[in-house]
């Protein structure tokens, strides 16, 4: 008789590790040896090119005294709050009203993901157009005759963050609707008949029940926001260029500026490691959570 | 009739419905229906749909009115591409042009000049489309694949890598570009189409894996362990029940991949060779020269033109936007 | 009795498949009706009409006395539980009870001692903090059944609500069920396959066939006088026995010829008035079947060959072969009997069932 | 030989001047493979260096001259141009001479400058000054004076884009400018801390919180729609480089009559011999290594410095050609260059990451009009020391 | 005879929940095993894990003499229905019945005919080109027998199969498992909770309760020698009536004694020889109690009062009360009682099980 142990079990499976082997390359090779190679540079004052020179904890001084990487955080959070908020928001309540079964839907599915497919190089200048108040909707609102209508985000340093939300939004919320739409098609559709029965109105069925169910799709879509917001970078470069003065600099901006313009590598890598210590301070244990052994 | 209390007052309202109640229970109990004919006055049949209801007056209206803010760019951008240069330097960004012209049009594509090539956007198309289509096919697979395998095949450690790739979606690009560029010199792919597709197999992985781990992961077990008893192994439960399934997935991560990559500019000019430069290069070119005349007409015809191909195929794939998990399929 | 639920020509099509035609029912005030048909004959979708979670394609549909035809399915005050389950699924089985309720804003308490009931009633106390994942078949059916229950709506609805449980359990909450339905004297509409089911609990029992109603009566009539083959072939298990023959009159008395046999249908109660001659199909039920000394003094009898036996424990069932006809008898637990052994049965005509050959209706 | 040369000379008049080398070189059998990649510092940057450093090279690159691409020679991964340098005799042709002295790292050289660009150009709209009853200034001190009336009459008397290296340029200008070339010098070159913060150069600080008081009405990004907006006459001026002419000249303006050119700004007449160079990655194929070799020398023949400044509207590095063809204001660049009046560009003197503080400082300062020219001028000295 | 599927101390945990514990089991080749038992027992947990669906947490499983307790459940060549039916949504009806064949290599022409055969023994011919959201529950569940049954596995696992079905499809589908089982003499094993399917399917019938089996007999020993209480309460409907009392003993002679009453226990035979007196259960189904004239000539009588009569057609449920206990007894189908009335039962002791009252097994 076989023995009542578990069999040695690597080979259970074999097809799902097999799978997983580009995985688990990219994961161990390009993502830990990365981050590890530029830990370690973000302790040497490589400039442009990187060099084993190392000058310790000097990069992160000089980060941490710096007003525009201290701005860039700052910018940082407002501008990644209220992008998270208002992605999810926004996307999830248009994805609800196309899933209506209305008519048109393609249509209108189309026209709020194209911002998505346009690369904001140029689409950042037509914003800036149009939030310039000199030629833009201040001036049109004002040659209506409101002759005290005031808007001009782009150009006040107080509310610059929130005038490249503006566009940050419309470019980022279609793929959001989009992917929402698509959780939303994978409802049983006695759900929702079981709800209309409880009486429970439509805002309540989707605020109690079909967003719980939606749980998978709403983590992708935070990460996909979050990564995208640390990351946001062309879209303040497109409309302001991180100005007025540096009122609008990210920490992505930061990174770049500081690796591809003063070329001081070192200070880049310094200031990327901050990100993702930042990152891997939330992201881990919340991943632990989601992922971690608990469940089968 | 004597009515039952309501215990649950609040839920069942009985609001007079309208205008129903009163005259037609009257006709009823007076038998008045001719021919056997049951029907009484009131609604009845097919609920109809007015055009003009709260309803779609909210849901179109919204619609509509989001539509605008969408719109609102791309108007700007396509008034301003067919304007000449005089009229942009000096005229309303709104107003409609008053000379046509689809020369800006046909500069963008075919004309604008990159150092010394002069064939516009038109140069890089088919270099664009060599790096679409096997980027988008190789990390779409292998993303999907590998959320299969988390999502219903989990192994020990399986967890722990998809953390670490989770992390990963969060790196600054270009933090990455040394490392990669070391790496794959070293496994000699450096410069070549393949070297850049798989850059973007990697760079696409964490949030693709994520995106199908979490659908698969929704899709009722009983339905995986009906596949396995059927005699379907790792792959044909993926192609022949996961895949069917997802397609609204699927849609999502084409899109994401397709402008992603159809869009990319830093990965394509950094990990290959000016003969397989994309054609954003050619956009970039255009757009982005620091010194000279900017022609903002071009510049928008030019950026129009580079995302019809991710416009067109949001377009086609909306079809694929079908319900995904049946309803009802499964019971429970 | 004014009619609680009144439906009237309702008819509903799924594209071009029509599976509810031109139908009619009335539902008494308090009633508990049963809707009983084949598979895929439209018995659920009836009830999604009657829920308004299917717009209907024609007809009324009433419900104490308000058309509600177009109204939201919230609107009409019925409870329902459906075949699906349908349990929301990130909520514990309390939650599932609890959430319409704390939607009509009722006090906390109220909420408490409606759930503790129901659970108590389905026996799902203990599965109250679980999700429905690690929930058994059958605990999310009883789960299901709760979340209608607490409502205490005046209509109820259920969709095949004990299909998944062991006939114990079944038995109970049948028993609750009926018990309930006495207490809050709802109306109740009932799908179930279940003829046990369907002969305890209903005050009159829907017999559906292709999207329209074949007979709508009380059990007892459903049962003994079935209005035509289709019911009387439905109800019962094992099905009842047919014979294929002529309806011979003679001076006033009716015979049954068939396969060479001839019975004297003396005792048989015509529906309509004697009916003419002609083609036949005359039916018996297995258990109207005698065996054994209780033969011999029968009315018909019948010898045989006994070709299957299949034991329920409680009573044995028998499918015999005499001529070229297959029958099924119904004999006690106990007895003895075995493949091939010869067998001699008896019955009663008057306990028969007669139909027309072409129209297939009682007479 | 085909030889790649990768490049950020992407405008029309750029991409000309560009095909002036390429017309010369192919003239010589060899074969110029393009490979511009528009965006200077930020976009081109990364891509160019990774080339080199993932061992695909190109056959030769632009490079701003300066201290840029120090470290890639010292890596060994730029090919040591002097052997070619004496044959051609650099030293003598080169003018002005410090030009090559960017290229020199040890004694060797390794890159071709290939021309200069100024930037301390103030451009005037005459019309507007005239219309609101105005002489047209002269110089700085004029101009500033003439602020608050234009002010009045609801026009910008000094038009500025948002984007950082405009506000530095501006700075770097009013230093040169107003301070005059020596104190540059220190200042950049020799990190003269002492200098930067001394009484001196206050006014200069003072003249930098005048300009941004004028410009604070300023609200475009690009530096061409500054210039839009004095050539349409909502600003009365600008200060911006010699590639400003372009836009007058596209809007048929006339120089000396529709507008007015004030190089150093009309105080210090001086020209910043920034510019372009070209570097030869190292190569293991002997025959890249020769067109190389020819690509260098083509670059400073004087015919194809000529046709190539001519195109690209900037000055040659050799002092022995002959550019009858220029315009205005480009003559007077060039009578200034011939006077020797000529300075290093901050690129030459000072590493990239000192120049990006400096450019944020006056990126902060032109922004944030709370921040006092004391403020600005102790910061800036600190950043001075510091400097390397 | 070698048995076709060994199951040795069989255990499953989720997570704290100990689902099955240390289960032993063995199905002979070709048996027709039924597994019976109170809803979230872990039948359906249970066949999972003879699919090789969940990872066992202890145990062994065997099929055909092969340790499989580590094999993919396509290499154990079983056939299974699932409860929640499980049809791929994006197939059609005939996709869903040959997606196992064509993953097996079958030739075309071969899949053709097993899955017509198939659709014409579950009569969802005209379905087979729609999707199974377009079904209705039953047709599902027909589609998925269906699947189970085109894969002529050795082993076949049917969970509840049947519970959506109307009771004349039902038996038809009942008589044609059988048959199917006849004629590929595989070895199959069926989850039910129709008692009638469990009487008439099995070769034996295991009753599980919380994770363990507590009798494994053939239908007749469990019905009328159930091992222990909870067994014999759960088989039968109306369940078992049971009185509480002692047993007695007086020179080898068995007495029962309850609410005053004795019963003689002559015709009574002990399951392990004569027992040793003491506190004990008496129980006797409602089928093996007669009325009437019936029970005059019976040799025990009770007198009682009817309290609720459920006629079902066939048969007649009466509750009445004796004393301080309330019987079920089940009459004939036309007997003409009412609510109230006063009735007389009689029942022989030799039909009747007795449990002692602490181990509550069978005496
Ligand atoms: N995934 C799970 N996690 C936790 N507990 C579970 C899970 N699945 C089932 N259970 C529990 O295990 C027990 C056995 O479940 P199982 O499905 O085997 O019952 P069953 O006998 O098939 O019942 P039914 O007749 O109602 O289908 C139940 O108490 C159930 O709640
Ligand atoms: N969404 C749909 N689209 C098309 N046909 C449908 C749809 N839903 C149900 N049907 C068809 O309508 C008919 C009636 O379905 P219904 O669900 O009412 O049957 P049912 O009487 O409840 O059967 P069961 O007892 O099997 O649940 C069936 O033939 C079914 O195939
Ligand atoms: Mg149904
Ligand atoms: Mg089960």
């Amino acid at each position: 008789m076989a023995a009542a142990t578990r069999p040695a079990r690597w080979h259970r499976n074999i097809s799902a590790k097999v799978a997983a082997v580009p995985m688990i390359i990219t994961a161990v090779v390009v993502f830990i040896g990365g981050t590890a190679w530029t830990v370690l540079y973000s302790f040497t004052n490589s400039k442009l090119l990187p060099r084993e020179k190392f000058v310790g904890l000097a990069q992160y001084d000089r980060l941490w005294s710096s007003s525009k990487w201290l701005i860039s955080i700052e910018n940082l959070a407002i501008y990644g709050a209220f992008s998270l908020i208002f992605s999810l928001l926004i996307g999830f309540m248009l994805a609800a009203l196309l899933d209506q079964k209305i008519r048109f839907e393609d249509t209108f599915r189309t026209i709020l993901l194209y911002p998505f497919a346009l690369s904001f190089i140029v689409t950042g200048l037509a914003w800036q157009w149009i939030l310039n108040p000199d030629f833009g909707i201040q001036h049109v609102v004002r040659s209506l005759g409101w002759e005290s209508f005031n808007f001009d985000p782009l150009y006040n340093p107080e509310i610059v963050i929130y005038g490249i939300l503006i566009a940050g939004l419309w470019q980022g919320t279609g793929l959001i609707m989009c992917l929402m739409l698509a959780g939303l098609r994978g409802i049983d559709e006695d759900i929702w008949k079981a709800a209309k029965i409880d009486g429970i109105p439509m805002w309540k069925t989707y605020l109690f029940i079909v967003i719980p169910m939606m749980r998978g799709i709403f983590i992708t879509a935070i990460v996909l926001i979050a990564s995208g917001i640390i990351k946001v970078y062309d879209l303040v470069v497109a409309q302001t260029g991180g100005g007025p003065g540096i009122s609008s600099e990210v920490p992505a901006k930061y990174v770049y500026d500081a690796m591809f313009l003063s070329q001081n590598l070192g200070q880049g890598f310094a200031a990327s490691t901050m990100m993702l210590l930042t990152v891997v301070i939330i992201v881990v244990p919340w991943a632990y959570l989601e992922f971690g052994g608990k469940r089968k | 009739m004597t009515k039952t209390p309501h215990l649950l007052k609040g839920s069942m309202k009985y609001d007079a419905g309208p205008a129903e109640a009163g005259p037609d229970r009257a006709l009823r109990h007076g038998d008045g229906t001719p021919s056997g004919s049951r029907m009484v006055e009131g609604p009845a049949g097919r609920k109809p749909r007015k055009a003009l209801s709260r309803r779609n007056i909210l849901i179109y209206g919204t619609l509509i009115v989001v539509c605008l803010y969408y719109l609102l760019p791309l108007y700007v951008m396509i008034v301003t591409s067919l304007k000449g240069m005089p009229e942009i330097r000096l005229g309303n960004i709104f107003s409609p042009p008053v000379e046509i012209t689809f020369q800006p049009w046909v500069k963008a594509w075919a004309e604008a000049c990159t150092g010394l090539n002069c064939d516009g956007l038109s140069r890089g198309f088919f270099n664009s489309v060599k790096i679409l289509i096997p980027s988008v096919i190789l990390s779409i697979a292998i993303a999907s694949v590998n959320g299969y395998a988390l999502a219903n095949w989990r192994f020990k450690g399986s967890e722990t890598f998809f953390t670490i790739l989770i992390v990963g979606a969060f790196i600054p690009y270009q933090v990455m570009i040394y490392p990669i560029v070391i790496m794959l010199r070293e496994i000699g792919l450096y410069g070549s189409l393949t070297g850049l597709v798989i850059v973007h197999t990697i760079f696409g992985m964490p949030i693709l894996t994520l995106l199908f781990r979490n659908y698969f992961a929704s899709v009722p077990q009983e339905l995986f362990k009906a596949a396995r008893v059927d005699g379907a192994g790792f792959w044909a439960i993926y192609f022949q029940i996961m895949v069917p399934m997802s397609l609204p997935i699927f849609v999502v991560a084409m899109i994401l991949q397709v402008t992603g990559i159809w869009n990319d500019f830093l990965f394509g000019v950094i990990y290959t060779k000016p003969d397989l430069y994309p054609m954003t290069v050619q956009l970039n070119n255009i757009v982005n020269s620091t010194q000279g005349v900017k022609e903002y007409n071009v510049n928008m015809a030019a950026t129009i033109l580079t995302g019809l191909v991710p416009l067109t195929i949001y377009f086609i794939s909306g079809k694929l936007f079908v319900r995904g998990i049946a309803a009802g399929a499964v019971k429970g | 009795m004014e009619p609680s639920i009144s439906i009237n020509n309702l008819s509903l099509s799924f594209g071009s498949l029509d599976v509810l035609k031109d139908l009619n029912l009335d539902v008494g005030q308090g009633e508990f009706l049963v809707l009983l048909g084949s598979s895929g004959c439209g018995k659920s979708t009836l009830l999604n009409c009657i829920a308004g979670l299917l717009d209907v394609t024609g007809g009324q549909i009433f419900i104490g006395g308000r058309n509600v035809t177009w109204e939201e399915p919230s609107q009409r005050g019925i409870g329902m539980v459906f075949q699906s389950y349908a349990l929301y699924p990130q909520m514990t089985v309390a939650g599932n009870l609890s959430f319409g309720l704390k939607n009509a804003g009722l006090p906390k308490a109220e909420i408490q001692e409606r759930v503790n009931r129901a659970a108590k009633v389905l026996q799902i106390e203990p599965l109250l903090n679980r999700k429905p994942a690690a929930l058994s078949g059958g605990q999310r059916q009883r789960a299901a059944i709760g979340r209608a229950l607490v409502r205490d709506a005046d209509v109820f609805l259920f969709d095949e609500p004990l299909s998944n449980l062991d006939a114990k359990l079944r038995a109970d909450l049948r028993v609750e069920i009926k018990q309930l339905h006495q207490k809050l004297s709802n109306t109740m509409i009932y799908v179930t396959h279940d003829q046990i089911e369907a002969m305890t609990l209903a005050d009159r029992i829907a017999i559906m066939r292709g999207g329209q109603i074949l007979q709508l009566a009380s059990p007892n009539e459903i049962y003994n006088r079935p209005a035509n083959k289709y019911v009387a072939e439905f109800i019962g298990s094992p099905t009842m026995n047919f014979f294929e023959g002529e309806l011979e009159e003679a001076g006033g008395n009716y015979r049954f010829t068939s396969g060479g046999k001839t019975f004297s249908l003396d005792g048989y109660t015509f529906q309509n008035g004697p009916p003419a001659a002609g083609a036949a199909w005359f039916g018996i039920r297995p258990e109207h079947m005698v065996s054994g000394a209780e033969a011999d003094t029968a009315l018909v009898r019948l010898d045989g060959q006994v070709e299957l036996v299949e034991p329920l424990g409680s009573d044995t069932l028998v499918r015999f072969t005499t001529g070229d006809q297959t029958l099924w008898v119904r004999m006690d637990g106990q007895a003895n009997i075995r493949h091939g052994d010869a067998i001699t049965v008896g019955f009663d005509p008057a306990r028969a069932n007669l139909f027309d050959k072409t129209s297939e209706s009682r007479l | 030989t085909d030889l790649e040369v990768t490049h950020w000379w992407t405008s029309g008049g750029e991409a000309a001047a560009v095909a002036e080398f390429a017309k010369a070189f192919d003239a010589t059998g060899n074969k110029w493979v393009d490979g511009a990649i528009a965006g200077s510092g930020g976009t081109a940057r990364p891509i160019m260096i990774s080339r080199i450093t993932g061992g695909d090279p190109m056959g030769a690159t632009q490079f701003n001259h300066g201290r840029q691409a120090e470290e890639l020679v010292e890596a060994g991964l730029m090919r040591d141009l002097t052997d070619i340098a004496e044959e051609g005799n650099w030293k003598e042709v080169i003018h002005p001479s410090s030009l090559l002295d960017s290229c020199t790292l040890d004694g060797r050289i390794y890159c071709v400058p290939v021309n200069i660009h100024s930037q301390q150009w103030l451009w005037l709209n005459n019309k507007v000054f005239e219309d609101n009853g105005l002489a047209v200034p002269t110089n700085w001190d004029e101009y500033a004076a003439a602020a608050p009336k234009l002010q009045e009459a609801g026009i910008v008397p000094l038009a500025m884009g948002q984007q950082p290296w405009q506000t530095t340029l501006a700075f770097q200008v009013l230093l040169t400018a107003l301070a005059g070339p020596e104190a540059y010098t220190k200042i950049f070159g020799e990190k003269d801390a002492e200098l930067a913060g001394s009484e001196e150069m206050a006014k200069v600080f003072q003249a930098a919180a005048t300009a941004r008081d004028m410009s604070k009405d300023s609200n475009v990004q690009g530096w061409n729609d500054a210039t839009t907006m004095v050539i349409t006459g909502k600003a009365a001026g600008q200060i911006m480089g010699d590639w400003a002419q372009g836009e007058f000249q596209v809007a048929n303006q006339v120089a000396g009559e529709d507008y007015t050119c004030l190089p150093g700004l009309g105080v210090n007449e001086v020209i910043m011999t920034g510019g372009d160079a070209f570097y030869f990655p190292k190569v293991d194929d002997p025959a890249i290594t020769e067109a190389q070799g020819e690509l260098a020398k083509v670059m400073l023949s004087p015919e194809a410095q000529v046709a190539f400044n001519l195109k690209k509207g900037s000055l040659p590095v050799r002092g022995d050609v002959d550019l009858a063809a220029a315009n205005d204001c480009m003559k007077k660049g060039l009578d200034i260059l011939a006077k020797g009046n000529v300075i290093q560009s901050p690129d030459q003197l000072m590493s990239a990451d000192s120049l990006t503080q400096v450019n944020d400082l006056f990126v902060e300062f032109f922004n944030n009009p709370s921040m006092t020219a004391e403020d600005a001028q102790s910061m800036f000295a600190s950043i001075v020391g510091n400097a390397d």
